[in-house]
């Protein structure tokens, strides 16, 4: 959704919508185009700006590409001969450009031979708007509506009319209910006190914005008005605000569980401190941006196909450091826990001189990026609600293989009685290979989702690992249900408190808390109890 | 490691000729000149340092490719500080003791470099420092290539407020002394300008953050207000990723509540999906995106020498090539790499910067630089929105922040104060006693 | 009189022997040949041994509390750094006006954070005799307090080891945050003086170096005379059989307390004498991967054996310094293959190899097994964990 | 218990530790006095109702099948387990409920484990050394000196349980059943009132059985230790008891002498109608 400012000057107006009349019989002249470039690449800001206009009105039908190719900054003029192109790729010291009048091949050309025709925020907002005008005669209702909502806030005098006539030729409800409160908001600019009426219980922020403003407006009746709406808004908001942050500290949560499960297995389950965890997760993410540099151009395609890489690659590696370091400090867990800190020292070296010491770029693909709105008011981010979902899968498949598969079975055995397992025929060795690998594995999995929360470079490690043997021992030991429930009570705990503790002092809190959790309950959330128990 | 090629154009040369009278080209019998680099190449920090250290290796390398310095050749003394801050000090005191480096280029962040002060005022020795960063400090031994927050911070609100009419203000940063006192100033500065305390909101957030839901979702609300919100952030490096996406996905974007970060460059991009950030900005003395010769040059020797065609260039990269080039032109100057000599030559040297103007070394040890706001673009770099008409010259001493505002700091002499209060008539504090 | 025990003991006296040689040797070197000659000990190199030996006295506290009551803290870092800050905090006053700001008293950093007058904690920190208290007795309170909580709680193998770690954590997040008053991010720096001597003249710094090595000295007496004493044999005890030990009538937690204690105040004050050496306190000291750091030398050296936490301490971080100059962009790699090659390859450390070396099997070999003890332990524990 | 009030009664004890010589009242017959005891794991019933007497000097042999709740009698009598119900009272003034492990050690409790656990890093004479009855706070520990006096006490055991040789090597190299002598003659140092004794001879040759059963039966009598030994091995049993009892289920299922129970038809049919010996073989 975009929100706008930008006051478009109403002859403007009056001229697109003329122009776009005109559009269908608008005649090709050669010259012209170039004229209108031309008017486009000045210094001045609103020079650009009258000449966007020229260019709507022109009817010209490469208008629409050319707006927005310079939306994208990738129209621009050869500095030499003067030739307007459209940039396609503008990476590297060459660019692949088109012709921007013929659209047509143009061939390469080099970076230091272009010039950009420059847009600022206000004139990105002017194209904006004018092209959601545009996209208010589309066909596709979801365009139509993105471009309504675009418009809350953004109308003035001249737009009312035409806007008008468009509401009634709208079969859409919500494009006709959007409009109307673009319609409202911008009577209530004018003083409308009825308008407040209409704008009345709407949980969108910006006609939160508009009562806002008004509630500073002179007229003492509209400013009472308007806050009396408010005031009953921010009601219905509190509630929102509870999901919403009960939202934060799940997605934190999940986010938490997802860096813990795997240690829970290879240090709840085997007993092995594994500080090398945290750089499993790194190879994981770290595989998802391989995956992308692979399938250019298909984030999704590759983000869907990393999965099974990242838990593979972190999986071997796993396996590796099992048969390298720990096979040979079998009963020493703590000897372990030095040994594979060596080795995360040695993988993080390893990330920043053969790829870089810089992070690099994952992209998000369209369907992650965004907001699930569930009312005007609450909206969920998409990328956290996956990595939420793609936690909860995760850790049903454990559960299924640890309950329901032989190696489950076997990890059981060998974990509660090495010699009798071996004498049962369970090869004591494969099963702690295969446990290894499956928390390495998917510890793999934890990266491939934080790859599309935060950082993706050598330190990525770092930053879980501590965190998640909180959550393991908070959790209980051997248990994944603990960590499961450790993990998604501390994210929420965390998010609470965050409000009015910020950010550190939350987590400082947590930390203590933890602690003292710690010498009440010994063996955390979820102990085994009995005989075995005792010490 | 790096291919390492003795590269040469008409361009570059000409470049150096500006700079330098004609470099005689002497076979260097004599042992070579050392410079330090201190940047750390592995920890939290390398990050932004390796780049920079690669950066003044190249420099090197085409200082010597032009026939050194003083028909000496320069030898690069690379140690790595591995973002330990007390290692910081020791490897300087290393470097100054051990090796008897003849300059110091390094640091990055505030606690390096105030680790180091000590030693390099001790063994008073030359350290070149590249960051934008809080100000409040001048050393005579230390020489501030990067931005002091009033060429930074200060021309960037000004221009969100006249230029985009920005009513309300988030000031976000990571809870460390940069932008607790770029914010402090900032603020300072706001209400002089007559913004009302609650049209301000500041935070912070610890270092590495990465759980960004909360705050963003105040900003949100906080610019739901009816008034035209900006955030400036001085949210360090490794933080940015998250505060972006987080941003970009609870639909915040340029248009609506703009971003203007005074620490996320090109270098920083690239570890950033930048579709989402479209139209943020920030402030800067130096783009990659500057259309002058000199950049372009700079660029194609940064490419070539890394041999990476997508390798970008940033802003303490620029700030590490003015450092050299004014430290090489002081020493032709004074004719030695003495220390005291350097450092009287130095003052007023004025060498080329990337961005077509010049930057001159002012008696506080800091420079003149051109302020740049650049719009973020989806290729990672920044298409260039605004900038001053003339260069701003660095404070030591901000004028918004009690305490400091009555210091002025001047090297030459006979003053050779760091810190003279120009009320008390006096030159107080730490290198008083400093001879 | 028990803390004379150690001096009877041949091993003790090698010891201090080298050791105390090695001062003498290093003044000398550093005091009588020419600066210039080869021989010569640059004042550089002065500070850096300083810094070593403070660390071995750090090492050599987490070996007490490591190799003799098996419990593997990850946050002795912690009281290293609070022993720090309290000196850090001392220099700080020592500053005076002579800060950028020449604030009488407060420190530059509260200055531009408009602190208008000194919190009540940085109190008394302008007297040496308090400070150094205080480098005792934070360290030793924290100690007492979280050890009591654990101990008597029964934490026990790994779940002790993670909530050190956390507890090292949370304050290294407390420390960074600048409401706290001890400098945030930037810590304590620019140190001018201690106890009126010139910190930045090499007398000064040879003279820390003296006292460092000296501390060193008291500090590893003491922890001998410790775990020589019957104290010591009942460390071992609750290490390899805690409930036998209680079943014998000892109060187990009494005891890992005190030892718990002990070590933490030694910590303390390595981190004091660390800090003017290296002249800044900031609390990335704090961090848990320093305290999982400190541990690895202990392991290096060989557990259990206190001058084997010496040797590591010493080894690791001289071969860091090299490292770090010689081969700044890999010296990671040398550093964590020399961790994985030890602990799997050389579990006894380097006193064990040289214990083997010369014969000393009985204390490798006791050490070994119980060694192995301790571990199956763990084990069992988190088996029925 | 509140962390405070635990402070508190932690602090209490540590003033005074009641030392380890303290008067046992023994005036009123029993010396151990178990009442009602019941205690359960996850609602299995370990102990169910459990009622138990031992007189002074007394040496009582416990036997019963497997998870009979034998051992977990000793953990609820030295401290390691609470009941859930009942009451325990060691001779008629101190309430063992009341009490920790070391309290209880200290009253003149002394247990050995099932398993053999002695100090296998420390030498056997030190192992006998702090298993001594001394003041056993930390300061007095640490500054504790070698006294003649204790030196010999130490010799003297050291010749009962017949490790005079071995003195100075590591306990972790004795073999089993010398572990065991060791364990046995720590508990002698503790100068105990009352011996627990599991599994005494457990994976030990005939000789050293009988040299046990020798130990044992010397160590008993008016005046002197009470013995509770829990055993398996019947032969074992039928050579050092006078009276037995059968636990079942967590609760007494006979007592008296060996050949009484031995026919007792209750025992046996627990037993699966077997002789015991050869159940327990």
């Amino acid at each position: 959704m975009w929100m706008i400012r930008a006051f478009l000057p109403g002859v403007w107006l009056l001229c697109l919508l003329l122009g776009l009349a005109l559009m269908a019989q608008a005649q090709e002249e050669t010259g012209q185009g170039q004229a209108l470039l031309e008017s486009l690449d000045s210094p001045s800001y609103d020079a650009k700006a009258e000449a966007i206009e020229a260019i709507i009105v022109s009817g010209d039908e490469r208008s629409r590409r050319w707006l927005d190719e310079l939306l994208g900054g990738k129209l621009q003029r050869h500095k030499d001969t003067g030739r307007f192109v459209i940039v396609l790729e503008n990476r590297g010291r060459n660019w692949p450009v088109i012709d921007a009048l013929t659209l047509e091949d143009a061939g390469e050309m080099s970076r230091r031979d272009l010039d950009g025709i420059g847009i600022n925020n206000a004139l990105r907002g002017q194209l904006q708007s004018a092209l959601a005008m545009l996209d208010l005669y589309t066909d596709d209702v979801d365009d139509r509506r993105d471009a309504a909502r675009e418009l809350l806030g953004s109308v003035d005098a001249p737009m009312v009319e035409p806007l008008g006539e468009v509401i009634a030729n709208e079969d859409d409800a919500e494009v006709r209910r959007l409009l109307d409160q673009a319609l409202a908001i911008h009577r209530l600019d004018e003083g409308d006190i009825d308008a407040i009426a209409e704008l009345a219980g709407s949980l969108n922020s910006r006609v939160r914005a508009a009562l806002n403003s008004a509630t500073r407006s002179d007229d003492p009746l509209v400013a009472d008005a308007a806050s009396a709406a408010l005031a009953d808004i921010e009601q219905k908001l509190r509630l929102n605000s509870g999901l919403e942050t009960l939202y934060f500290g799940l997605s934190l949560g999940s986010v938490l569980v997802l860096a813990a499960i795997g240690l829970a297995i290879t240090f709840g389950v085997m007993g092995v401190i594994n500080m090398a965890h945290g750089e499993l997760i790194m190879l994981g993410a770290y595989t998802t941006w391989a995956m992308q540099q692979l399938l250019p151009g298909q984030p999704g395609l590759a983000l869907v196909l990393s999965i099974p890489a990242g838990f593979l690659v972190a999986a071997l590696a796993g396996i590796a450091i099992e048969r390298s370091v720990i096979q040979f400090l079998k009963g020493r867990p703590l000897e372990t826990l030095l040994a594979t800190f060596g080795v995360s020292l040695i993988l993080q070296q390893l990330v920043r001189t053969v790829i870089s010491p810089q992070n690099r770029t994952v992209v998000s693909p369209d369907w992650m990026s965004g907001s699930l709105m569930i009312n005007e008011g609450l909206s969920l981010t998409l990328n956290r609600l996956f990595v939420l979902g793609f936690a909860l899968v995760v850790f049903a498949c454990l559960m299924l293989v640890m309950r329901r598969t032989r190696l489950g079975l076997e990890v059981r055995a060998v974990t509660q009685n090495r010699a009798m397992a071996r004498s049962m025929g369970i090869r004591a060795t494969r099963v702690d290979i295969m446990t290894f690998a499956l928390g390495s594995g998917v510890a793999g999995l934890a990266g491939v989702a934080l790859s599309q929360l935060t950082n993706v470079g050598p330190n990525l490690g770092q930053n879980y690992i501590i965190d998640s043997f909180m959550v393991v021992v908070f959790g209980g030991v051997g248990n994944l249900w603990g960590t499961l429930v450790a993990g998604l009570s501390l994210g929420v705990i965390n998010q609470v408190l965050e409000p009015w503790a910020g950010a550190v002092l939350a987590k400082i809190i947590v930390l203590v808390f933890i602690i003292l959790f710690i010498q009440k309950r010994p063996r955390g959330l979820f102990p085994q109890k009995g005989r075995a128990a005792e010490g | 490691m790096i291919p390492s090629n003795v590269y040469r154009t008409p361009r570059w040369l000409a470049v150096s000729l500006l700079s330098a009278a004609v470099a005689t080209p002497v076979l260097a019998q004599e042992d070579p000149i050392k410079v330090g680099i201190l940047h750390s190449l592995s920890g939290t920090m390398a990050i932004s340092e390796t780049v920079l250290k690669d950066t003044v290796e190249m420099l090197i390398e085409q200082q010597n490719a032009e026939g050194g310095l003083l028909g000496r050749q320069l030898e690069a003394v690379v140690v790595d500080p591995a973002s330990d801050w007390p290692l910081f000090a020791e490897k300087a005191r290393e470097l100054l003791a051990q090796e008897e480096v003849d300059v110091i280029f390094g640091n990055w962040t505030s606690v390096s470099r105030k680790s180091v002060l000590p030693v390099v005022e001790e063994l008073n020795g030359l350290l070149f420092y590249p960051v934008q960063y809080e100000g409040e400090e001048s050393s005579e031994n230390v020489f501030y290539t990067g931005a002091a927050p009033n060429q930074q911070a200060i021309p960037a609100v000004n221009y969100l407020m006249n230029n985009v009419g920005v009513e309300r203000w988030v000031l976000a940063g990571t809870d460390y002394v940069y932008p607790r006192t770029t914010n402090k100033i900032l603020d300072a500065y706001l209400k002089s300008h007559g913004v009302a305390d609650e049209d301000i909101m500041i935070s912070y957030t610890p270092f590495g953050h990465s759980d960004w839901q909360n705050i963003v979702s105040d900003i949100k609300e906080f610019g739901s207000q009816g008034k035209k919100t900006a955030v400036v952030s001085t949210i360090n490096g490794d933080a940015n990723v998250p505060f972006y996406r987080e941003l970009g996905n609870q639909g915040i974007n340029a248009a609506d509540i703009p971003v203007v970060a005074f620490s996320v460059g090109e270098e920083e991009l690239t570890g950033i999906d930048t579709a989402p950030l479209v139209g943020h900005l920030a402030a800067w003395n130096y783009f990659m995106s500057v259309d002058t010769d000199e950049n372009y040059d700079f660029i194609d020797a940064w490419i070539e020498y890394t041999g990476d065609d997508m390798a970008v260039t940033n802003d303490p990269m620029e700030a590490h090539y003015i450092g050299f080039n004014m430290w090489t032109e002081a020493v032709k100057k004074a004719g030695t790499t003495d220390v005291d000599a350097v450092k009287d030559a130095i003052i007023g040297v004025t060498v080329p910067n990337l961005t077509g103007g010049y930057a001159a070394m002012m008696p506080n040890h800091h420079i003149t630089k051109p302020v740049l706001i650049g719009e973020i673009q989806d290729n990672g770099q920044f298409s260039i929105v605004w900038e001053t008409p003339s260069t701003v010259a660095g404070d030591a001493w901000s004028d918004y922040l009690e305490g400091s505002r009555d210091l002025i700091s001047d090297w030459r002499k006979p003053m050779e104060c760091g810190n003279y209060n120009v009320v008390e008539g006096s030159c107080g504090g730490s290198e008083a006693e400093v001879e | 009189m028990w803390l004379m025990q150690p001096f009877n003991e041949g091993a003790t006296r090698l010891f201090l022997g080298v050791l105390l040689a090695c001062l003498a040797l290093v003044t000398v070197l550093h005091l009588a040949v020419p600066a210039g000659h080869p021989l010569h000990v640059s004042a550089y190199t002065v500070t850096l041994l300083g810094k070593y030996l403070s660390y071995a006295l750090l090492a050599v506290a987490v070996d007490l509390v490591w190799g003799y009551l098996g419990i593997l803290s990850l946050g002795h870092g912690a009281f290293f750094a609070l022993g720090g800050y309290a000196m850090g905090m001392y220099l700080m006053r020592q500053i005076g006006d002579r800060g950028t700001y020449g604030d009488p008293i407060l420190p530059d950093f509260m200055v531009f954070l408009n602190w208008d007058s000194l919190p009540w904690y940085w109190l008394g920190f302008d007297m040496p005799w308090f400070a150094f208290l205080m480098v005792i007795l934070v360290p030793g309170a924290l100690a007492l307090v979280f050890g009591f909580l654990a101990f008597r709680s029964r934490v026990t193998g790994v779940y002790l080891s993670i909530i050190t770690q956390a507890m090292t954590f949370a304050l290294m997040l407390a420390f960074f945050r600048n409401e706290m008053g001890f400098g945030g991010n930037n810590g304590l720096t620019d140190f001018r003086e201690l106890l009126g001597f010139d910190l930045r003249t090499d007398a000064t710094r040879l003279g820390l170096f003296i006292a460092t090595g000296v501390a060193l000295a008291m500090g590893y007496v003491l922890c001998r005379a410790i775990v020589t004493s019957k104290l010591g044999r009942v460390s071992v005890a609750c290490r390899d059989a805690e409930a036998r030990t209680r079943f014998l009538g000892y109060r187990v937690e009494r005891f890992q307390l005190f030892v718990f204690v002990v070590s933490a105040m030694l910590a303390g004050v390595a981190g004091a004498l660390y800090v003017p050496q290296v002249g800044i306190i900031n609390p990335s000291e704090f961090s848990p991967i320093l305290s999982i750091e400190i541990v690895l030398w202990v392991a290096l050296g060989g557990r259990g054996t206190l001058y084997g936490a010496v040797i590591g301490a010493l080894l690791v971080n001289y071969a860091k310094t090299v490292f770090t100059g010689v081969m700044p962009d890999a010296w990671l790699f040398a550093l964590g293959g020399m961790f994985v090659l030890v602990t799997v390859f050389l579990p006894r450390g380097v006193a064990g190899l040289l214990g083997y070396l010369q014969g000393l099997r009985f204390q490798g070999q006791r050490f070994n097994r119980d060694r192995n003890e301790t571990q199956s332990r763990d084990i069992s524990k988190e088996a029925s964990a | 218990m509140s962390f405070l009030s635990s402070l508190a009664d932690r602090d209490h004890v540590f003033d005074f530790l009641v030392p380890a010589t303290s008067p046992v009242d023994v005036r009123h017959g029993p010396i151990l006095y178990l009442e009602d005891v019941s205690v359960s794991f996850d609602g299995f019933k370990a102990i169910d109702d459990l009622n138990l007497t031992i007189d002074d000097g007394e040496l009582r042999c416990i036997i019963g099948p497997n998870g009979a709740g034998k051992t977990t009698m000793m953990d609820i009598i030295t401290g390691k387990t609470r009941p859930d119900t009942g009451s325990v009272w060691f001779g008629s003034r101190h309430n063992l409920l009341a009490m920790n492990e070391p309290e209880i050690a200290s009253l003149g409790i002394g247990r050995k484990f099932q398993k053999p656990t002695v100090f296998e890093a420390l030498s056997v004479f030190e192992n006998l050394e702090l298993a001594m009855a001394a003041d056993k706070r930390i300061l007095p520990t640490l500054t504790a000196r070698m006294t003649g006096e204790v030196r010999d006490r130490i010799e003297e055991v050291l010749e009962t349980i017949g490790l005079e040789e071995l003195r100075n090597g590591p306990a972790g190299i004795l073999s089993h059943g010398q572990k065991q002598w060791l364990e046995i003659g720590m508990l002698l140092m503790q100068r105990p009132r009352l011996l627990l004794i599991d599994e005494p001879v457990a994976g030990m040759t005939e000789q050293e059985m009988e040299r046990t059963a020798e130990l044992l039966t010397g160590l008993a009598g008016k005046g002197k230790q009470s013995v509770v030994v829990v055993e398996h091995d019947m032969g074992f049993v039928r050579s050092i008891a006078r009276t037995v009892t059968v636990l079942h289920q967590g609760s007494v299922l006979a007592e008296g002498s060996m050949d009484q129970v031995a026919h007792d038809p209750r025992v046996i049919e627990v037993y699966l109608g077997a002789d015991p010996d050869e159940e327990a073989a």
